[in-house]
């Protein structure tokens, strides 16, 4: 007998939860520029074509912030960031597994993405969201 | 202070042009809480105020454009027409997030220079009473099944799960990533901006709060997002501000006591986000106030060295210091050095938000873009009692809101 | 078709003058229900395609304005732009109840005409979906206690107990005041222009709706507010509409091509309302359009008699025959004569709505005010396939909001 | 022992419930223009002054609508009505005490003010509106 795996679903549909999870953007075809959501055209050029284009999940701090007055249902505080992945695309998530002090956090400090469970609907799907963790 | 792109030597104001467009009349209400008052008695009380303070009447406008965010959509500006006077001529109800007022008073300006309107009346206001933090919100109720949902398929909100929606840690972001770049810029400078205002705001009756703080005890009150703690937040609050504005043709006409308190416009700009990579994932504060900024001094033909006052957008503490940058009051990357060597302050060589600014005086969303025209105009009309800057003859009013939108208003006292 | 204050001789248009202001490019999306996409998807979708019609890109453009009721307040210009083109410019987001597209086209207007833009993009969008009736709501939470409250110390929502706020019922209400000024206007007549506008829908591909119906289908449909039917009060849903305005200094430079698809702003206006004593308690939804009808007409040099077709605000059959009236269509009280000739038919003299109408063609609130400066485009362009008029030179889009703003637009053929 | 009567309270401030209910209007001291509102200034002169006055119960009816499909919790079809009073004053109002019907309601009817109970709160206060009947 064979038990199924529990069922998950990425938080975001530009999070990919493959052997090695990963982040895709929607690249302008035209001018390069990078996107996480759903496209009408390109914001930097204005043409309208897109390929996929998967993300690196080495990156750096870039910015951040330790939020402790956060949205209800949120545990706080937690480290907001803003990252660059190592092929230079700017992504917005959350500092994992890494003490929420300022005096840890370091700005340019490198990280590496990770996924992570933030809870399950009631057919028992859980979904999996990310977050970069010190490298 | 420093270098502007376009530092052109002041020309003093010798005369009325005919094309230019000039503050009339000006008021804001004390901001604070209006428990008994709606947003039309706001707007009203500060819209008759403004045309009192020009000595014209509503029947003079010909034009009227009213901002408010959280009632956007309820026809503010003919709701006022019906309690101050319904005569008929055009109402623009504008919104620009946190830039609506100055986007009130942008479209009143442009009718003007359109050739459409003599004079005109821009009202901003806000009734926020105790709404707590601005910042995205979930949804009550849980939902049972997840489902992709909207331009990035989440299956819930990601507030707080990928980074922060909320005010407070967008624009401490902001700020960090300054701090980032330039060495010198960390928690206490950002803390000295609030001290700052605060301390300002003692002398300012029309102020929200009007109480100083230590820099220990600023430092020391509760982190809301590192590194703005509870005291570098600006509150929420309720109020209003109103300009009158008119043409140079018709302000020609006006009798001598009334031209010697109208201050000129010498520049009006807005402007919006213009494509950055990182703006794609967080909102760049930075690059649309740059642009506003360079092209109101062109237009107006000031450097920033020439302001004698600035109030600036100072809806979080780290969200000023960066803007000392923006507006090139200070060296580029020296935004640190700026605040630490006090030039900011109100006795400082470019005194910055000596109204208390957001922090202090308050944020009353729509009214905020016209009540820092009105402090400008204030000043230079030298009628700012406790507060007055001596002799000021220049002054920029900047105003931001998410999303984005910079307003940029650069004022001048009228030599006539 | 009748006198009209300023009956003008009429003066083809031979060149483009420098500060003359064109449409250059126009576009609407079909009306109707799009549940998966959303109102952005709506805008940028209609935006790109305006842009693409007059052969430019947002690149382009030096100013944006956004119009959307149900969103106001959420920076539709911003978002927009993030979908289609982040150049930087002002964006204006604005309200104006139902006539919130014309404010946007006036704001791109307002823009060009003060010498700030050359070229601008006005972009009105709706996602209303199955709302039901636009109608005062009651609290859902009953009171326990009465407790005075606003500006009229009301105990409850007055919706119903003192009058009805529904829409159907305001509009009933003006239909009948002038039923009961003028002989010959009965509920006949008030169906008469329900039954025109559904039959004109039928030959228009964008219409929400297209399928005629007999005049006694239409009176007999249920009564929503006696005299208006179901079949004579327009659905809400979901849509957009988006022009390219060029000032004529700029089009001058454009290729034959473009140029002569380009349509000609003859007069732009807005009006709120001016001080009457019944429009006090209810809302006067005439002194306002006749006052920016007389205006229109007199800056564009045009006589209502001059016009091949109008496009305006039949939000309910009622509210279309006034206009005849109020827009000087037809005599002073003739309006029930004008319907009952077939004037305003597509086949009469003064052909009104042969889009179909807000009746039939739909009304997603803040499209509607640029979808009937597309439709009289479409028209003077000759592009209209099988609802053209023929040979139109001429045409009037008319819109109103209630609270109120009316907008007025007269186009013209260019002749280049 | 004396019975108190039920408390009541007016659904609108400018309805009096005097021996002889009447509404009241803010006339401006300037130019006459009356409101029924609170009011900061005068919508036709602008001016800032304003004095009570009562308004006369007879009327006539200026333009109606029957509506059929009216808000949650009101009874209808039921007669909507914009009538003008003896002294010339436009009032929002219903038609009560008389058949929702077209033929029954004629444009210029004379009309009397009337009130009615329209529910009590849970302290037992009812609220009173107003109506205009044919007389
Ligand atoms: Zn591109
Ligand atoms: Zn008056």
């Amino acid at each position: 007998m064979q038990i199924d795996p529990t069922p998950q679903i990425p938080l975001v549909d530009y999070l990919r939860l493959d052997k090695q999870p990963h982040l895709v953007a929607n690249e302008c075809t035209n001018c390069g520029a990078r996107f996480f959501d759903r496209r009408n055209a390109c914001a930097q050029c204005g043409l309208r074509q897109f390929t996929k284009v998967p993300i690196r999940n080495e990156a750096k701090l870039k910015s951040f912030t330790i939020v402790h007055r956060a949205a209800p249902g949120i545990p706080a505080p937690f480290v907001s960031a803003v990252v660059e992945t190592k092929d230079g695309t700017t992504v917005r998530a959350n500092v994992v597994n890494c003490d929420p002090n300022p005096d840890v956090v370091r700005l340019g400090m490198p990280l590496q993405l990770t996924t992570y469970c933030i809870g399950a609907d009631d057919d028992g799907t859980e979904a999996v969201a990310f977050g970069y963790q010190p490298s | 202070m420093s270098q502007t792109q376009s530092s052109t030597s002041r020309k003093p104001v010798r005369k009325i042009s005919s094309d230019s467009v000039w503050v009339l009349g000006a008021d804001m209400t004390h901001f604070g809480r209006y428990e008994d008052q709606d947003i039309v008695d706001l707007a009203a009380q500060t819209a008759l105020a403004a045309l009192d303070d020009g000595n014209v009447s509503i029947h003079d406008m010909d034009v009227l454009a009213a901002g408010t965010l959280l009632k956007a959509g309820t026809s503010l500006g003919q709701r006022l027409q019906k309690q101050i006077g319904q005569t008929g001529i055009p109402v623009y109800n504008v919104t620009n997030a946190c830039a609506t007022g100055a986007t009130a008073i942008r479209t009143v300006y442009l009718a003007i220079k359109a050739g459409e309107a003599d004079m005109g009346l821009a009202v901003g206001a806000e009734q926020m009473g105790k709404m707590g933090l601005l910042a995205g919100a979930h949804s009550s109720k849980e939902k049972s099944v997840y489902e992709p949902k909207g331009r990035y398929g989440a299956v819930t909100s990601l507030d707080g799960y990928l980074g922060t929606e909320t005010m407070p840690g967008v624009f401490a972001q902001a700020g960090m990533e300054y701090a980032n770049e330039h060495p010198g810029v960390g928690f206490e400078q950002f803390a000295k901006v609030a001290y700052k205002n605060h301390l300002h705001s003692t002398r300012n009756p029309l102020a929200q709060y009007r109480k100083a703080f230590s820099l220990d005890e600023i430092m020391q009150s509760p982190t809301m997002s590192y590194p703005n703690t509870l005291l570098m937040c600006c509150p929420t609050g309720d109020g209003a501000a109103a300009v009158v504005l008119i043409s140079g043709e018709r302000l020609k006409s006006m009798p001598q006591d009334v031209r010697r308190r109208a201050v000129k416009i010498s520049a009006s700009v807005l402007t919006s986000d213009p494509y950055t990579e990182s703006s794609q994932v967080q909102p760049d504060v930075s690059t649309l106030t740059r642009n506003a900024a360079a092209l109101a001094y062109e237009t107006a033909g000031v450097a920033p060295e020439d302001l004698d006052l600035v109030e600036l957008h100072d809806c979080f503490a780290t969200a000023e210091l960066i803007h000392y940058d923006n507006l090139g009051l200070c060296e580029q990357g020296g935004a640190g050095d700026f605040i630490d060597s006090g030039a900011p302050f109100r006795d400082g060589s470019t005194p910055v938000n000596v109204s208390g600014g957001l922090i202090s005086k308050g944020h009353p969303i729509g009214a905020t873009g016209v009540a820092n025209v009105y402090e400008i105009t204030t000043h230079l009309r030298g009628e700012a009692g406790e507060r007055q800057i001596a002799g000021a003859k220049v002054g920029l009013a900047h105003v931001i809101g998410l999303g984005s939108a910079c307003g940029v208003h650069v004022l001048e006292k009228a030599a006539v």
